[in-house]
């Protein structure tokens, strides 16, 4: 299809189109309507869809909406949607739905009418004036809505610095975050069966690190005052047990010159910090 | 005890300071004092007089007060706030006329209206701005959610209520077909060229 | 072209607009005509002079101008800026959580545990708060630091010690992950039952 597209319009007044192409509107639309095919595409873009189109038809000729050749304008439609597929423009299914719902109103105005006006028999276009009517409305209030001025857009909020005198506020956290903390960890790791740490652990565990705290300076402790025996048997079987566990994990060293000397605790490779 | 000026000076820094509109029953709560609602709007009000000449107003909305800048003075302030939030396509801003005008309504009550099928990018995008969300779901099969507009939609757009809202178009006297149609040949009711925004 | 006055009005509004501190340099660039820094900068401080008796005042900082609450009405506006609690991630949170359970632990060890590696931001910010420090290094290849937590730890938490913080027993049971119940209800020897304390 190479030969220029011509629809014929037959249309007294231009009203106002909400067209443009390359950012030029479409103010003067000639009467027999021709479009450049390059621009064609963009032309139909500006359509949102059957209804809007219709719109466009019915306003642009002019045509009362109460009152809509239902023939006249099944037949300008039918071109435009004609010029689509012709132009392998992709046409979105609502306008082939449109297309049937505009003849299929068209042969029932074919029916011979009621002979009184205001009968129970409703007029076929009825239900599709409704409908461009409501979404002639909602066309127009969104412009309406897009030209009030927009938080971001045509305006700014004010929202100065608020200068703190208190000390830097920190993140509160207490047990309560920690047990859920845990919890996420088990509810993901389902790790219940490795980790199964007691309170005694918990508490082995504590001495671990306070042990190593002690022998932080790299020198060498007695075990015995590592033991804290003064403290009650409690902490000294933790004590041991957490003396043992470090051994264990080659965190510490632990040297005895001959049986019954004294025993000496030094971090494993203390380095002096 | 503080006096009115003293009163006026700190709901003009709480104001300044705030990063969403204050009802009138939130700035009431930074005084120990009981200081009725009528003082209150009153201060205010001599407040938004004394900003009048400036480059930022004190504008009312759903939310309450807020102080922002000028739309006349944007020109000059998009220079150095170079992001500004794209312009939405007729897509979406038909959908949002559609729910902010007829809410609460479901996705297809406004492809009734539009005629077309709404994106899911579309809502998405008005959900995103945080201009309409679900407040239920109808009950019919399928339970479709139920879009309306937020608070923050009307803060935004400076309404304080939904009344405020630009009156929808009367395109036509009457939509009874049974009636007599107009006599006069109806006037295009197309808007004026200037009512259009111009794309930036 | 601008009348000096009408370039206050501008910065003015530009600076209460603004999310951060704005040099001359960039507040010049509203303006189409060459105005100097000198200008600018005397404006600043005329605009400075004007708010000196407000709750607000012009500061410079070091990354430029800006408009910041005074300290002095802070009582105020704190009782409707109701400072949301700052939270700790999950990444933090659980990463403080395997040191106090666990500890002494390498990062290593956190890693097993969380899945996923911890990155220095997460160890950093729980050493600046003192909660964590290195106790020593693992002697195996790369020397691996030890975290444990410390007494501001406990301070900070109302622990009086480690063994005040929850069971994980019963953490795990609560999950019914773990298949056979403890063999006898557990007399937690050195420490009453209420010890747990209650969060405030």
């Amino acid at each position: 299809m190479s030969e220029p597209v011509q629809l014929t319009i037959r249309t007294p007044a231009a009203p106002a189109l909400n067209a443009k192409v390359r950012g030029e509107p479409f103010t003067d639309l000639p009467l027999d309507l021709y479009i450049p095919p390059d621009a064609l595409e963009v032309f139909f873009e500006t359509f949102e869809g059957p209804l809007d189109l219709l719109l466009y038809l019915i306003r642009k000729a002019n045509i009362d909406i109460l009152d809509i050749p239902m023939a006249r304008l099944t037949e300008q439609y039918m071109e435009y949607v004609e010029v689509m597929r012709t132009k392998n423009l992709e046409l979105a299914a609502e306008y082939l739905v449109m297309a049937a719902m505009l003849m299929e109103i068209k042969s029932r105005m074919l029916l011979p009418q009621p002979a009184m006006p205001g009968e129970e028999e409703e007029d076929p276009r009825a239900e599709l004036v409704r409908r461009l009517l409501e979404y002639e409305k909602m066309k127009l209030a969104a412009q309406k809505l897009d030209a009030l001025p927009q938080l971001g857009r045509d305006f700014l909020p004010v929202e100065v610095w608020i200068e703190q005198t208190l000390a830097q506020r920190l993140p509160r956290v207490d047990v309560v975050d920690l047990q859920e903390a845990w919890r996420a960890l088990l509810v993901r790791a389902k790790m219940s069966q490795h980790h199964r740490v007691t309170r005694e652990e918990l508490s082995v565990r504590e001495h671990m690190s306070l042990i190593l705290r002690r022998l932080r300076g790299g020198g060498f402790a007695e075990f015995g005052d590592l033991l804290e025996p003064t403290r009650g048997v409690p902490v000294l079987i933790v004590n041991f047990l957490a003396v043992l566990e470090l051994a264990r994990e080659s965190l510490l060293e632990v040297t005895q010159s001959e049986p019954y000397a004294p025993i000496y605790v030094k971090l494993a490779h203390a380095q002096p910090e | 005890m503080l006096s009115p000026s003293e009163v006026k000076t700190v709901l003009e820094a709480a104001l300044l300071a705030a990063q969403q509109p204050l009802p009138i029953s939130e700035l009431k709560k930074m005084f120990d004092e009981e200081i009725g609602a009528d003082t209150v709007r009153r201060l205010l009000e001599e407040l938004r007089e004394a900003w009048k000449e400036r480059g930022v107003e004190l504008a009312v909305t759903a939310g309450g007060w807020r102080f922002q800048t000028r739309p006349s003075f944007q020109k000059y302030l998009e220079r150095i706030n170079p992001e500004r939030p794209l312009r939405y396509s007729r897509a979406v801003l038909e959908t949002l006329a559609i729910i902010a005008y007829r809410q609460p309504v479901t996705r297809g009550d406004i492809e009734d209206i539009r005629g077309v099928t709404v994106s899911t990018e579309v809502i998405k995008r008005l959900e995103e701005r945080g201009w309409i969300d679900v407040i239920g779901h109808k009950e019919v099969p399928g339970r479709p959610a139920l879009y309306a507009t937020t608070k923050t939609f009307l803060d935004d757009l400076g309404l304080r209520s939904l009344q405020e809202l630009p009156p929808l178009e009367e395109i036509a006297q009457t939509l009874d077909l049974t009636q007599t149609p107009p006599p006069a040949p109806q006037p295009a009711p197309d808007e004026p060229a200037t009512a259009q925004p111009s794309p930036a």
